[in-house]
């Protein structure tokens, strides 16, 4: 089990304009939540919120400006430089982009050996096997790709290569940071199929950052989707019902905003932000969303919300979540 | 503006810790300016007494003193713009030397930075959009080789082919004998005729860098998404080529520094082949005699030319690159 | 209604060491006036190099070895001197660009740049700042802001409507859009569709719509033609495709989306890996992913030909070229 | 192997700049063999055009010039080496350091750099020179490189930081493995071929400054050099100006020449061998 306390983690940049005084800028904020293995969860956000920061914190790449991660119940706050590797190695990243995330002058076997051989999983003869067994794990020829570089290979054939190193060390958890967004439409499904047959039979936990609900709810059918806005969580809860029955207006927008298959589907229209960009500066004190959101009043200018239960394990961060209703909804599959 | 006080104290700061540099790697090495010239007097045949009384009237300084005091010293006096007396020329302050020389090198060293620059860019363009036939391999090759070879091979042989060969351009000096230094045509020219075989070596020696950084930016940009769009965009030629140069030149003028460093420090070797009395001339010979206080002189100076023609040209390129906000 | 482009057998060509690679094989299709016509194909598929065939701009060494590509006067593109065709350019067919952000130019102010379009087609530099104002404000920027502003004072959202704004300048009859909205988040993206979908209904603009994902395009497009390594492998009315697709890639592509709602169950990849352009198969180039496929596929590559009267496929199975089998 | 002689075909300069550089490099090594002791005056010979005993003549001295262009070849070429190895070491380390070891380190070490590369790099050599009286090659070598090497740790620090933020760094550590180890099995082969490249491109301005510091008369004309003989050519000897002793100018200018020829010319088949854009083209 994973427990995030209150977690924050903040950076220093650089002011624009005429303040050109460093300040502090919070990536995640004040995050609560609990993951546990075989618990398959989506983190929704766009490009910004703070969803990729999240889940370097949770893998133990940066530590936390404020909070805590509970592994197993126990602080990390105080670890060592050797039990810090060894969270790292329970937790496991697969980042976005299979270009950036294979070293583009070694050999995939090499890159394979590294850490088969530093933790003493494989030895001699074993590492090759190893190696081959975790490639074919995850759908490919192993005689086929084991001595090629990177660059020789497809992009989606580079993206089962860093899941498959990710397994090399045996974690627990996967965290998956936009992991298909640039493969082929065509074959995302593919992968993340792999990557759910693997965990299920594995017994990890698996969290899968996205900006697409699409992918989201077909990676956490029967798990949990969190909605990540300016680095709060603003609305949590089991996958369906949070799509069936959005609460917060910036999942209302991000749901409106998923292109529909004309013909197939029906357009989904519960909201409108007013603005089309994330605005990453939020000055005043109350809710991040209100300079987007339609529905905003003088309390959300001045008062932030906090993540409550509207029902059993669905949070939402609004003033106004539970009397709104969505604008409208026709969500029959047509097919 | 702001940005402009923090860019100055910085280089300020520098310049005293180049200084300070200089002044305790001179005097800690064996055989420091104040024993020197004493133990030249003391050849001369002066008792120690009269050697060390000596050497405090002429450098202002006292032999034998702790490295610190004098150190002091030095900086007192640099506070009030004093470099200390040469010891070759006896008693002439640095200064004044330095005063002399700067503008001969100044001129000539800028003359030559603007020369090789715009041919460099020029024959930059040209390498790039002949790319991968031999005229851009011939420039590639020629430039760097130009580069690579070293000034005063340049500097010779341009001499030998140019006044011992053809007797077309003088072989030393800034200006003829004939002339009074000032404002007027007879000097100007005579000058411009003397400068000829000096700057032709520092645009010789320094095109090349110019080119293959301008050929290297050029290939960039042409390949840059704008560039694409910018010809489906239908625009003229020539705006094409202006959106072309503005984007690659703009990156070179960070290499004003290194440039400009390689240029005054080449000067020592240009003119001392040419006997060009500017500031590489007095440097070299500073050298030659040991005149530590006028070899310290010229080195700072050339330390502070370049910071400031550094600040300059930062300045300049954050006024033409909008990219830079800070 | 007219026919704004019609491209005739368009092959490009890439030479490579190991040979000759036809990124672009025989590839014929028109665009109607007002019609929104979109290209969906995975990468590698020649999609984005029909785009820039168009403009005769294939990047090197890539060229266009065969075909035509005639636009509404009848003119062959490939014929065209080089200062008609940079008239041309712009004024009647213009491009967004898939990294839009990247398209303007870095160290002009948006102004600047507006001003040398008008410049390169003779249109006033006044009536184009005006133009492009009045674009701008349709697409929910500020006007005044984004003209004096630099490109890296924008949004990518903002740097791409900008780019659409430009697009539209000069009311060109065809706008080509290489994956518009790739590089936007979901939200920014959403706009953009919605702002072209306005375009498309309330003037006579065409669209060439080039994009990976179907389901972006589906609410904006008229008619979808499906490429795969290189060739069209089927076309027809944008309904028709995402509800009853007929080439097994096609249904391979529309069964690749997850749906929000309902059954997952029928969600799956095309299997395999994209084809590969330098070792295509004797037969059909989709032979080793295809779940339908017979014997006769891997030995002679299917013609494409239509199905009805607004459709067409490339498939020895679909067409019934194959005898007894037809496609569930 | 097939595409390194692609490389070299395309271009013949190529081909010229290797036969150069093995051409010195073979002078340096059998150098000391053929010739070695310092070359005999003659007092007969003086100036002595080109012919089978001379082959480029002979010097003011009547010594014979091709004789010590021969021993003038070990002593640059091995200073030259040593001092651009030295610049590498340097660049390399101080790059790596302030690129790897976090914003603290970065901040010292680029301050220093930047200094380093604000100093006119050949008024510092000649100073120091000056300053410590040479006494030996290693120490000369050290002197060369010592003001040198602050482009390098530049560039190594930049492609560094690049380097870092692509995401294969983070995955590498987040398998566990320790940073140092990162460092060599990671990092520093993406780095390798710019480093080979600088190697030729230091090597280059190690020669210039050598030759330059015994042609400019600064250090003890202790070894057979280039600078030397040109020192000599262009001052004392009067060579400049008599038609006579044209040989005695000419040789060592021909070698330099020749020598920066060779290194150029090779570095560029050098780029061309290890620039990754080729390799990717494979």
């Amino acid at each position: 089990m994973i427990e995030l306390k209150n977690l924050t983690k903040s950076f220093l940049v650089k002011g624009q304009g005429e303040r050109r005084r460093k300040r502090v800028m919070h990536a995640v904020k004040d995050v609560e939540f609990q993951w546990g293995t075989q618990e398959f969860v989506a983190i929704v956000g766009e490009s910004g919120c703070g969803k990729s920061t999240l889940g370097r914190v949770i893998a133990g790449i940066m530590p936390p400006s404020e909070g805590d991660v509970l592994l197993d119940g126990n602080s990390t706050l105080k670890l060592n430089k050797q039990q810090r590797r060894e969270w790292a190695r329970v937790v496991q990243l697969i980042p976005q982009d299979p270009f950036a995330a294979l070293n583009p002058v070694r050999k995939i076997s090499s890159l394979f050996a590294d850490p088969l051989r530093y933790h003493g999983i494989a030895t001699g003869s074993r590492v090759k096997q190893r190696t081959a067994e975790l490639l074919d794990l995850v759908g490919l020829e192993p005689s086929n790709v084991m001595n090629k570089y990177p660059h020789q290979l497809s992009g989606g054939q580079r993206q089962r290569i860093v899941v498959a190193r990710a397994l090399t060390v045996n974690p627990r958890y996967l965290i998956a940071d936009e992991s298909v967004s640039m493969v082929d439409v065509s074959l995302r499904i593919g992968i993340m199929d792999k990557m759910k047959a693997i965990a299920r039979e594995r017994e990890l936990g698996l969290l899968f950052i996205t900006h697409d609900f699409r992918v989201a709810r077909y990676i956490a059918q029967n798990g949990r989707i969190a909605v990540m806005y300016l680095g709060r969580i603003v609305e949590i809860g089991p996958t369906e019902e949070v799509l069936q029955n959005p609460q917060h207006p910036y999942t209302q927008a991000l749901i409106s905003a998923v292109p529909v298959l004309e013909g197939r589907e029906q357009r989904v229209t519960l909201i409108e932000p007013r603005n089309y960009e994330l605005t990453s500066e939020v000055s005043h004190e109350g809710c991040a969303f209100e300079p987007r959101c339609p529905f905003a009043t003088e309390s959300c200018r001045t008062k932030s919300p906090d993540l409550l239960e509207v029902s059993k394990s669905h949070g939402v961060a609004c003033h106004y979540a539970t009397p709104r209703r969505m604008v409208e909804r026709e969500n029959n599959a047509m097919v | 503006m702001n940005k402009l006080i923090r860019r100055v104290v910085t280089s300020l700061i520098l310049i005293f810790v180049v200084a300070t540099l200089t002044f305790f790697l001179i005097r800690l090495m064996p055989g420091s300016p104040y024993e020197v010239l004493y133990h030249q007097l003391l050849m001369k045949g002066m008792s120690q007494q009269q050697a060390a009384d000596q050497v405090r009237s002429l450098l202002n300084a006292t032999p034998n003193e702790p490295v610190i005091l004098q150190y002091f010293q030095w900086v007192v006096q640099l506070f009030h713009g004093s470099l200390g007396n040469s010891i070759a020329q006896t008693g002439v302050p640095v200064t004044q030397l330095i005063f002399n020389a700067l503008p001969w090198t100044l001129v000539t060293v800028t003359m030559g930075l603007f020369i090789s620059f715009f041919i460099g860019i020029f024959l930059g363009v040209i390498s790039a959009s002949k790319r991968n036939s031999w005229v851009s391999g011939l420039i590639d090759n020629a430039s760097s080789i130009a580069h690579a070879i070293p000034a005063y091979v340049t500097a010779v042989a341009l001499l030998y082919l140019f006044n011992v060969v053809w007797h077309v351009f003088p072989s030393s000096g800034a200006y003829g004998i004939t002339v009074y230094p000032g404002v007027n045509l007879p000097f100007i020219l005579s000058f411009m005729y003397h400068m000829v075989l000096p700057v032709g070596t520092y645009v010789l020696t320094g095109l090349g860098s110019w080119e293959l950084a301008m050929k290297a930016t050029t290939i960039t940009v042409t390949n840059d998404d704008f560039m694409m769009a910018a010809r489906l965009r239908g625009l003229r030629h020539s705006t094409l080529m202006s959106y072309l140069g503005w984007n690659s030149i703009l990156p070179l003028f960070t290499g004003f520094m290194l440039s400009l460093g390689a240029m005054f420090g080449g000067s020592v070797f240009i003119e001392s082949t040419y006997s060009f009395p500017g500031i590489g001339n007095l440097f070299g010979a500073a050298i030659t005699s040991r005149d530590y206080p006028v070899m310290e002189g010229c080195f700072l100076l050339t330390t502070t030319t370049i910071i400031v023609a550094n600040v300059v040209a930062d300045l300049m390129y954050s006024k033409l690159d909008p990219r830079i906000v800070d | 209604m007219s026919t704004v482009v019609d491209v005739k057998g368009l092959s490009v060509t890439f030479p490579t060491d190991e040979g000759v690679v036809r990124a672009v094989n025989d590839v014929s299709f028109s665009v109607r006036e007002g019609e929104s016509v979109g290209i969906v194909g995975e990468s590698g598929s020649g999609k984005s190099t029909v785009a820039f065939a168009l403009f005769d701009s294939v990047p090197s060494p890539g060229q266009i070895s065969e075909g035509e590509v005639r636009f509404e006067n009848g003119k062959n593109l490939l014929d065209m001197s080089e200062e008609e065709r940079r008239r041309f350019y712009w004024s009647r067919i213009s491009m967004v660009f898939q990294a839009a952000q990247n398209t303007l130019n870095p160290i002009l102010r948006i102004q600047r740049q507006v001003e040398d379009i008008a410049d390169a087609h003779n249109v006033s530099k006044k009536d184009a700042i005006a133009r492009a104002s009045e674009l701008f404000e349709t697409m929910y920027l500020h006007p005044k802001r984004v003209l004096s502003s630099y490109p890296h004072e924008l949004s990518g959202g903002m740097k791409q409507r900008v780019s659409i704004a430009l697009a539209l300048l000069l009311n060109p009859r065809l706008v080509v859009l290489d994956e518009p909205t790739t590089a936007l988040d979901v939200i920014s993206q959403a706009s953009v569709l919605r702002i072209l979908d306005e375009v498309r209904r309330n003037t006579s603009v065409s669209f060439l719509f080039i994009t990976h994902d179907i389901s972006v395009i589906s609410q904006v497009v008229d008619r979808v033609l499906v490429m795969y390594a290189g060739r069209v492998v089927e076309s027809g009315p944008v309904r028709k495709i995402v509800t009853a697709p007929t080439h097994p890639y096609t249904r391979g592509l529309v069964a690749s989306i997850p749906p929000l709602v309902g059954d997952l169950s029928g969600t799956k990849s095309v299997m395999g890996q994209p084809a590969n352009l330098m070792n295509l198969p004797k037969g059909c180039a989709f032979y080793d992913r295809c779940e339908i496929r017979q014997p006769r596929c891997a030995l002679e590559p299917p013609s494409y030909l239509p199905i009805d009267d607004d459709s067409a496929v490339a498939c020895h199975v679909a067409t019934g070229q194959d005898q007894g089998v037809n496609g569930p | 192997m097939k595409n390194i002689w692609k490389i070299f075909t395309r271009r013949p300069s190529r081909m010229v700049g290797v036969v150069l550089l093995l051409f010195f490099i073979v002078l340096a090594i059998f150098g000391p063999i053929m010739y070695p002791h310092p070359a005999v005056p003659n007092p007969n010979q003086i100036y002595a055009p080109p012919s089978w005993a001379h082959f480029l003549g002979t010097d003011y001295a009547g010594r014979d010039i091709w004789e010590q262009i021969v021993q003038g070849a070990q002593n640059v070429l091995y200073v030259a080496f040593l001092g651009a190895l030295f610049t590498i070491i340097i660049g390399t380390v101080v790059g790596l350091a302030a690129g790897y070891l976090g914003p603290v380190v970065d901040n010292i070490l680029m301050r220093i750099t930047d200094m380093f590369l604000t100093i006119p790099s050949i008024a510092l050599t000649i100073i120091l020179a000056v300053t410590i009286g040479l006494s030996n090659n290693i120490v000369m070598a050290g002197i060369l490189s010592f003001a040198s090497w602050g482009g390098l740790a530049r560039a190594i620090r930049s492609m560094v930081l690049s380097i870092k933020s692509r995401s294969f760094i983070e995955v590498s550590l987040g398998l566990g493995i320790p940073r140092w180890r990162v460092l060599f099995r990671d990092v520093l082969p993406n780095l390798m071929p710019y480093i080979v490249v600088h190697l030729m491109l230091a090597l280059t301005s190690t020669v210039y400054g050598e030759v330059g510091l015994f042609f400019l008369g600064v250090v003890p004309f202790n070894a057979a050099n280039w600078g030397v003989m040109l020192n000599y050519a262009t001052g004392g000897s009067g060579a400049m100006y008599s038609t006579q002793s044209l040989m005695f100018l000419i040789s060592p200018i021909l070698a330099i020449v020749l020598l920066q020829t060779g290194i150029v010319l090779t570095s560029d088949a050098v780029n061309a061998i290890v620039d990754p854009r080729l390799r990717e083209a494979k």
